[in-house]
């Protein structure tokens, strides 16, 4: 059988699902990155697809996703980062106990 | 050259004294700086008014002298220009302006924090100025606006009472009537030419005479009713009430004796001068309206106990008149109205100038624990006596000529369409209207008779002092001016008549 | 590849060398030659702003790169505006970067700030969405960081965990809607785009736009996509919330408008206008209906950006020049009013560590010049005359209207309305300062130099930008020759 | 001529002004002197005027068939409506004017004359006020001559109000008295609902005049040429130019053929104008003033409110009489509202116990005497009991009355005002019996009740009699009525004069605080005036003062006596009698007629004495009605509806905002919702709209 765009799409949008899934449900912050990575990743792989599938002659959707990539690492590690100071001004990462600024 | 034309002195003026009240170091020296700009004023404004009855008609654009105009935010699409321009009744609202804030200044010559305060007040008059000299709607909308947000802080800091509510109602109020006012202003200018070379400028706008009469149904309410709130329209009036009560003398006088003029100033001089057609068809509704609040004002203001608060029912109903008649549509009735803005503005300034006295000595304005006060301040009294003549519409003073030009006017006018088969509801209004002479003259003898004659209700009130020589001053003043209009009122109709010819005023050519 | 083409990005060079100099100075620099580090960062970029007003600069008419990269007189206003404030972001926040617990650190705020400004330059001259998504990304990210910067209080790390979350959150959802962009049109390039989304309006290519809107829109912080700002604002530290109130704001805006003329002005009227509409009325009024509560300044301020935001949008519903000069010169105008406040809010942080409007009750009493600074800044906020704040208002309403069905008179109507109750919470605080008989929360202080400096600058423009017309109609001959529409 | 003429309406008014502001730094004697001095040159400028017009001969003034004519002295534009309609201010000379003038001057310098003694107590003490009180009397007298010399109907309507206000002022002039405050309320406000009226009237009028006028209606308006209507046949004789005839003409040729419910608009306009005459001469139902007015002081009620004021009214109508010809149905009111005011005035003085009042009803009573006589004026030919009636007899009747009635009338509210001077009481309980005390003023006082009693040779008779034959000659009914209000009037006045001088002797605790005559100041105008109340009767009105010029009488010393209709003057002077007799019988010495009579009739006399309820029904209207139900409910409702809607916008906008708080939860997990489902939502909407 021959395998077009659909196969892949329909999975990165799951995926994309999943990844919002996670990020509205999960208390644990570091489980909230690694949801916002399903997204991202899902992300890129639409790119991808597009590219090899509908525009097969260019690349510009491959360059999109190295740099989409890079740019998802540089904001899981400041993220990280940022959760670590959370973490020290109050001894956990449940998302939830954070909101002491509210209305 | 900006400053050829005399005009713009009108603002460059009150900009100096901004600045020198800025310098001053000491009260004295505020005063002086107030005294001397407002003098100037009224002489520059004087002159203009002897300029203006000798100036040949060849030099005015569309009824309008010393016309200029000046680039301002004029890059393409968008022709802002700083647009100057008198007429008659302009005149007389600068003449008018100028000799109410000369007087304020006198009413406010012990006020606290008198540097702040002067600034703020001659801001407004800025704003006051500024208004009745431009002729382009841009210009003129600022002004209103740079006119009204001072009374904010006017009240707040130096008013008395519940200051904080009153202040921020009227001013919330007056902007939401600007809201209105600047979508039809905006809307106006859309469609201001047929050609797409839009316009702010009022003589043009005019001229294209573009605004088609569907948009002119949408535009005229938003614009009548912007105005109309200044003007205390019923039933958008509800800040002057509480607004009055809580301001400082002086603020009182201004306000009710300039800037409520600049509602139903702005009222004719834009949405009836510019659109015509809906001022006919849609009249009635603000007659209901106006004729309503003529009568509402003056029974309301019966059972006030507050003497501001009666004046400013007083004012509800008296400048429910200007508008009044203004919508009669009739050369006579407007003449009358504009007679009735200068009138209401001399006496009701001098109204607001006595209380500011007589509650800075009893400190209450309760009328039921006052009385006898002729016997301890005649002077004061007197006045007061004089000033509820002239409102009540005594022959010799302003209130009678204005009410008397109105009355026929309209009364003119109604019969013309009642006996056109044009509907009865004129006639009916203005003989509802010719009531409230009864009735203002039941509440202003009322308090007359509890506040200044009968027995003196409180014993401390017998050490009380008669009016020093600048409350003396600014009240003879205001008094004078009344009976002038009073005595000589063709002086002013000639002033006046001018702008409502049917030549120029294309609402009243329709309406015949 | 000519390399020639490096020479038109003139303004993004400047500010690195901007950058580099500072990065060096601050690495090199002995312990005791670092206090003049806020000094010397100010004075580069205070010359690197004025020289970019140089006509070499702001004359540049080209495209780079294939068209990814785009400048034009526009353009370099725009980029010249962010610098203005960053300027005075600059100044004003010398003296906190001073105080002992940032000092040590200053260097890296700097060069934070700096990146992230480069970040917006690109976003502005992007005309190929992976340009525009590294600005976007190096503008928000170390934002993030920025958010972060006050170590010892809470609400700083706070705010920052919650901006960094959905910040990358809606950096996915956006890059989603990028991807839609992409499969529908084949390319990145906005002329591209442009050109093949011709008036189809397909389910996919909604979403897409939906999924942009919301990207973009959420660092505009239009309602819904505006909830971290409060927080945000409230949690930074005074000079990182002034920052992101005025110059990411501004710099969002204008990309946006780009991206929304140039990429998918096909479908204005079947999809996005109303997507707008909707979005404008809710964020004003939200925006208004939030600010209302509020006693702490930041928070009070975070949400009268909002709504200020709503405003900046009716610019874009114009679709025509004299609508994109609106936006430019409302944004410098907001830039001033805005400084103008935070400068007034940071003095007193400063000094007294108080932000609640409650202590600002009696304020004229104690420090009059503050509070005449403070009440210019909400006059102008709330559109009064004679202050700049009106004219901006006033053009961008009129802007809006051009465009001339009757939803935009209904729309202007229901934005005016809004004036009413945002003129409302701006006099709460006029009042506080000024009215209340209260005896002073806050006693006389002196405030320093470079604060008084600031609030000189900020209140001058808010005085002059509006009645001297010249600036206004020189941006909008810009925008007249700019090859947008 | 112009120059005496302006002088006229100058003095008093500079005198005002003077005396207004300078007063307080002159001495009282001053200007007290002062004042009637000024008084006493405008009155001898009054007189040369009025003789000039009567008997110069002059061709303005009379014409060869020896009719008199209207001359206009001078006239200026004051105020210009539109291009058809000005109001001017002037002098116009006629027969009535010049009559007024001359009353006018004559009682207002007798009054400012006696005003000297009266505005002092025994020990000499001067009044506080009293220079503002001759500032009023001046004013006063400035708006009474600018009213009755008015050229159009505008200027008489400004000096109209002019003179109320002076009489409010006067009336109030012991303002720390309440009583007299809210008499002075009452006054101005109930004559101001009168010239509603009067304005309305005028305002049809102006309306109708403009419609059906080419020319400048200016000219329509000055009494030359309103008075000047050609009457069924009657050609006009007083000079007007044709064209401003021709105006009047069309107004009364098409206007009086629009009709508004049932009536012609001319006769509605008469209506409303003599509506505003009802007020100043408090007719019924109007009259509840002019008995509190009293609280004023007593020249001032002389003046005002016996001699010059109150007959504004009559005035009124008199020189609007050709118009009022062509409306008989006015005219008819205007009879009905006379008879039935005079009839219910004359009742009810004879129930009052402060004299004052007895005299205040007596001059309602006497005014709508000149009313019925004006309102019984028709120009057809008619008999009264056998003798034929001159055309236009009642309009002279009504004048002829009027200048009698001031003198006589002035001349005892004078007196009485010298009683309550000596007595410092108003009513007659703490009088009787007075005559030895006081012989000049009782004999003053005497003359006065025989004159207003109607008793030849004195002043009363002549008029009245011809009132009478005037009602003859319109229609029995009306004029047995009016001989019956005559006969009552005799009656109450000497019951007045005998309860104050006779009755019982008067106890006197000592002697030197004996009531006694009063200083020259006061005794000498009630002497003259009681000359002229003698010898009044004799004017040969016929020949001076007739409604067209046409002088139908002679102008000789006895024309009054031998144009006698003697069958009516029999039966006015036997009714005249009877009334005295009467009150002779009841009151003359001490007895218990008056109170069993009271007995015999107690609701008669309760209504007579309560004055029929008529203050109570006014106070039930204004306070209950007025105040109560119109005023109150407005405030309450601009309170609480109007302002409280404002109100509740400010307190929904709040109410939402706390309302939406919620979504600012705090929690990222909602701002993500949020987030989400605006973008989502943004979506599925557009795709529905568009889709």
């Amino acid at each position: 059988m021959e395998l077009n765009a659909l196969y892949y799409l329909i999975p990165s949008l799951i995926m994309f699902a999943c990844g919002v899934y996670g990020f509205i449900t999960r208390r644990n912050m570091i489980a909230m990155l690694i949801s916002l990575e399903l997204m991202l990743n899902s992300v890129d792989m639409n790119f991808v697809v597009f590219n090899r599938f509908l525009f097969p002659n260019q690349m510009e959707g491959m360059f999109f996703t190295l740099f989409a990539i890079a740019i998802a690492a540089a904001e899981t590690a400041l993220a990280i980062a940022i959760v670590v100071n959370v973490y020290r001004a109050n001894n956990d990462i449940d998302v939830r106990d954070i909101c002491k600024m509210k209305f | 050259m900006l400053f050829d034309n005399i005009l713009i002195y009108f603002v460059l003026i009150p900009m100096l004294m901004l600045a020198g009240v800025a310098l001053c170091r000491n009260i004295k020296q505020i005063r002086a700086v107030a005294v001397v700009g407002s003098t100037a004023l009224i002489a520059l404004s004087v002159y203009l008014v002897a300029d203006f009855l000798k100036a040949p008609v060849e030099t005015a654009v569309d009824g309008m002298y010393h016309y200029s105009s000046w680039k301002w935010f004029t890059a393409q699409g968008l022709n802002i220009n700083l647009t100057v321009g008198v007429d008659g009744v302009s005149v007389a609202m600068l003449l008018l302006s100028s000799i109410i804030l000369f007087t304020g200044s006198f009413a406010s010559w012990t006020i606290a924090q008198p540097k702040a305060f002067f600034l703020w007040l001659i801001l407004l008059s800025i704003g006051v100025f500024g208004f009745f000299i431009t002729i382009d709607l841009f210009a003129m909308f600022m002004f209103y606006e740079v006119a009204l947000i001072p009374m904010y802080l006017l009240i707040g800091v130096w008013g008395s009472g519940n200051k904080n509510y009153s202040a921020m109602k009227l001013t919330l109020m007056l902007m939401g009537g600007s809201a209105f006012l600047m979508l039809g202003l905006i809307g106006i200018y859309y469609h201001s030419s047929a050609d797409g070379h839009y316009t702010w400028n009022l003589l043009e706008i005019a001229r294209n005479n573009a605004i088609s009469t569907g948009w002119q149904y949408f535009l005229f309410p938003m614009t009548f009713v912007g105005f109309g709130v200044l003007g205390a329209m019923f039933p958008f009036h509800t800040w002057s009430p509480d607004g009055h009560a809580s301001a400082p003398t002086a603020v009182s006088m201004l306000h009710a004796g300039v800037l409520m003029k600049l509602g139903g100033y702005g009222c004719f001089r834009v949405a009836m001068y510019l659109m015509p057609e809906a001022a006919n068809d849609l009249a009635w509704i603000f007659l209901i309206l106006t004729g309503i609040s003529v009568v509402y004002g003056a029974f309301s203001a019966c059972v006030q106990t507050d003497l501001k608060y009666i004046n400013a029912y007083s004012s509800v109903s008296h400048c429910g008149l200007v508008l009044f008649a203004i919508l009669m549509l009739n050369t006579t009735a407007m003449t009358g109205a504009v007679m009735q803005m200068l009138s209401h503005g001399l006496m009701t300034a001098l109204f607001f100038a006595l209380i500011g006295m007589i509650y800075g000595r009893t400190h209450t304005r309760d009328i039921t624990k006052m009385g006898g006060m002729m016997k301890i301040m005649p002077y004061l009294a007197v006045c007061y006596v004089i000033a509820g003549m002239a409102s009540l519409g005594l022959p010799g003073l302003s209130g009678f000529v204005a009410e008397m030009t109105i009355f026929v006017g309209s009364f003119q006018q109604g019969m013309a369409d009642y006996l056109a088969g044009g509907g009865s509801l004129r006639l009916v209004f203005t003989i509802i209207a010719c009531c409230s002479i009864v009735i203002t003259a039941v509440y202003i003898l009322r308090v007359v008779g509890k506040l200044l004659f009968g027995p003196v209700q409180d014993k401390h009130h017998l050490e009380l002092t008669d009016a020093t020589w600048w409350e003396r001053l600014s009240t003879a003043t205001l008094i004078v001016c009344v009976a002038a209009i009073g005595c000589f009122p063709n002086f002013f109709e000639h002033l006046i008549r001018g702008t409502f010819n049917p030549e120029l005023f294309r609402a009243i050519a329709m309406n015949f | 590849m000519d390399y020639s083409q490096f020479l038109f990005m003139k303004q993004e060079i400047a500010l690195l060398v901007v950058f580099l100099l500072v990065f060096f100075y601050d690495t090199f620099a002995s312990k005791k030659a670092l206090n003049a580090l806020s000094g010397i960062t100010c004075v580069l970029f205070g010359i690197y702003t004025v020289a970019s007003f140089l006509p070499c600069v702001t004359g540049a008419n080209a495209t780079a790169f294939s068209g990814m990269y785009e400048t034009s007189p526009i353009i370099a206003m725009i980029k010249n505006v962010l610098n203005v404030g960053v300027l005075i972001v600059l100044i004003q926040s010398v003296n906190w970067a001073n105080n002992e617990s940032t000092s040590v650190r200053r260097g890296e705020f700097y060069e934070l700030l700096l990146v992230t400004l480069f970040g917006m330059y690109l976003m502005i001259s992007a005309r190929h969405f992976l340009l525009f998504i590294i600005g976007l990304e190096s503008a928000s990210l170390p934002l993030a960081a920025m958010v972060a910067f006050d170590k010892k209080r809470y609400e700083s790390h706070e705010a920052s965990i919650k901006y960094i979350l959905t910040a990358v959150f809606s950096s996915a959802i956006l890059m989603m809607g990028l991807s839609f962009v992409y499969g529908l049109s084949g390319s990145l390039y906005f002329s591209q785009v442009g050109g093949a989304i011709a008036a189809a309006s397909s389910p996919m290519l909604i979403c897409a736009l939906a999924f942009v809107i919301a990207g973009v829109g959420f660092k505009l912080s239009l309602v819904p996509f505006h909830l971290w700002t409060a927080d945000v604002y409230q949690g930074a530290p005074t000079p990182v919330t002034s920052y992101l109130s005025v110059i990411s704001k501004g710099s969002a805006a204008f990309a946006f408008l780009v991206i929304m003329v140039q990429c998918f002005s096909a479908v204005y009227a079947q999809a996005w206008e109303w997507m707008l509409y909707a979005l404008i009325i809710l964020t004003i009024t939200v925006g208004n209906l939030f600010a209302i509560r509020q006693r702490n300044m930041k928070r009070f301020l975070a949400f009268s950006s909002v709504s200020q935001a709503g405003y900046i949008m009716l610019g874009i519903i114009a679709m025509n020049a004299m609508g994109l000069a609106a936006m430019v010169y409302y944004i410098l105008v907001y830039v001033f009013s805005n400084l103008a406040a935070f400068g007034v809010i940071q003095a007193i942080e400063n000094n007294t560590g108080k932000v609640d409007m409650d202590d600002y009750r009696g304020l004229s009493k104690t420090n009059p010049k503050l509070s005449f600074a403070m009440m210019l800044a909400m006059f102008s906020l709330a559109g009064i005359p004679p202050f700049a704040g009106f004219f901006s208002k006033f053009f961008i309403f009129t802007s809006a209207i051009n465009q001339g069905s009757i939803a935009i008179y209904v729309l202007v109507l229901i934005a005016l309305i809004n004036t009413i109750i945002s003129l409302y919470y701006y006099l709460l605080v006029v009042k506080a300062m000024y009215i209340s008989d209260e005896k002073p929360a806050i006693e006389t202080f002196k405030s320093s130099f470079t604060d008084r400096l600031g609030l000189i600058v900020t209140v001058a423009g808010i005085i002059l930008l509006g009645v001297v017309s010249v600036v206004y109609n020189h941006i909008l001959t810009l925008a007249e020759h700019s090859s947008l529409f | 001529m112009e120059t005496s003429a302006i002088l006229i309406l100058a003095i008093p008014l500079l005198m005002f002004l003077f005396l207004g502001l300078a007063g307080k730094y002159l001495p009282h004697k001053w200007a007290g002197i002062l004042g009637t001095c000024g008084m006493g040159v405008t009155m001898v400028l009054a007189y040369t005027v009025a003789f000039e017009y009567f008997f110069s001969g002059n061709s303005f003034f009379i014409n060869e068939a020896g009719d008199r004519l209207q001359h206009v002295v001078f006239n200026h534009d004051w105020l210009n409506f539109y291009d058809k309609l000005t109001i001017r201010l002037g002098f116009l000379l006629d027969p009535i004017s010049a009559m007024m003038l001359v009353v006018i001057t004559t009682i207002s310098f007798m009054v400012h004359l006696y005003s000297n003694g009266y505005m002092r107590d025994h020990h000499g003490v001067w009044e506080t006020g009293f220079q503002r009180f001759y500032a009023f009397l001046s004013l006063f007298s400035f708006s009474m001559l600018g009213l009755v010399v008015a050229t159009n109907i505008f200027q008489m309507y400004i000096f109209w109000e002019l003179v109320g206000a002076s009489s409010y002022l006067l009336i109030g002039f012991y303002y720390t008295k309440p009583s007299a405050v809210s008499a002075s309320k009452k006054a101005f406000i109930v004559t101001r609902f009168a010239d509603l009226g009067f304005l309305i009237g005028i305002l049809v009028l102006s309306f109708y005049v403009g419609l059906y006028s080419e020319g400048n209606i200016t000219d329509a308006f000055t009494f030359t040429s309103l008075t000047s209507v050609p009457v069924d046949g009657l050609t006009d004789t007083f000079s007007v130019s044709e064209g401003t005839a021709q105006v009047i003409r069309d107004l009364f040729q098409n206007s009086a053929a629009p009709m508004f419910m049932g009536a012609s608009v001319l006769t509605w306009a008469l209506v409303l104008i003599f509506m505003g005459g009802m007020g100043k001469s408090a007719m019924m139902p109007l009259h509840i003033w002019l008995p509190d007015a009293m609280e004023g002081p007593t020249p001032v009620s002389a003046l005002i409110h016996a001699a010059t004021m109150v007959v504004a009214g009559v005035y009124l109508v008199a020189r609007l009489f050709p118009l009022y010809l062509m409306a008989p149905a006015a005219l008819d009111i205007i009879t009905v509202v006379g008879a039935i005011t005079a009839l219910y005035a004359a009742m009810v003085a004879c129930a009052q116990i402060d004299i004052k009042r007895v005299l205040a009803f007596s001059t309602i009573s006497q005014i709508a005497f000149m009313m019925v006589s004006l309102g019984v004026t028709r120009l057809d030919h008619s008999v009264a009991l056998g003798h034929e009636v001159h055309e236009g007899l009642g309009y002279m009747a009504s004048m002829f009355h009027l200048f009698t009635h001031a003198m006589f009338k002035a001349l005892l509210f004078l007196g009485a005002g010298a009683l309550i001077h000596a007595i410092g009481s108003n009513d007659y309980t703490a009088m009787h019996g007075l005559r030895k005390y006081m012989p000049i003023t009782h004999i003053t006082f005497l003359i006065g009740c025989l004159a207003i009693a109607g008793i030849i040779p004195f002043a009363g008779f002549f008029s009245k009699d011809e009132i009478l034959t005037a009602c003859f000659g319109h229609s029995t009914v009306w004029a047995i009525w009016m001989a019956v209000v005559a006969g009552l009037t005799a009656f109450y006045m000497f019951r007045l004069y005998f309860l104050i001088f006779w009755w019982k002797e008067h106890k006197v605790h000592d002697e030197h605080h004996a009531p006694h005559d009063q200083p020259w100041t006061m005794t000498l105008p009630l002497v003259i005036l009681a000359v002229v109340s003698i010898f009044a009767g004799f004017v040969p009105f016929g020949s001076l003062v007739t409604w067209n010029g046409h002088p139908i009488t002679g102008s000789g010393f006895l024309t009054n006596l031998e144009n006698l209709n003697w069958s009516v003057a029999a039966l006015s002077l036997i009714i005249a009698i009877v009334g005295i007799m009467v009150a002779m019988k009841m009151y003359k010495k001490e007895n218990e007629l008056p109170a069993k009579m009271r007995n015999a009739l107690p609701r008669l006399w309760d209504w007579c004495h309560h004055r029929f309820y008529w203050d109570e029904l006014y106070m039930f209207i204004t306070h209950r009605i007025i105040f109560g139900l119109v005023c109150r409910p407005i405030a309450w409702f601009d309170r609480h509806i109007i302002d409280g809607t404002m109100d509740a916008f400010a307190a929904v906008t709040n109410k939402v905002s706390y309302a939406i708080r919620g979504f600012q939860s705090g929690n990222v997990h909602m701002y993500v919702w949020c987030y989400l489902a605006g973008a989502v939502l943004l979506a599925v909407i557009t795709m529905i709209c568009v889709l």
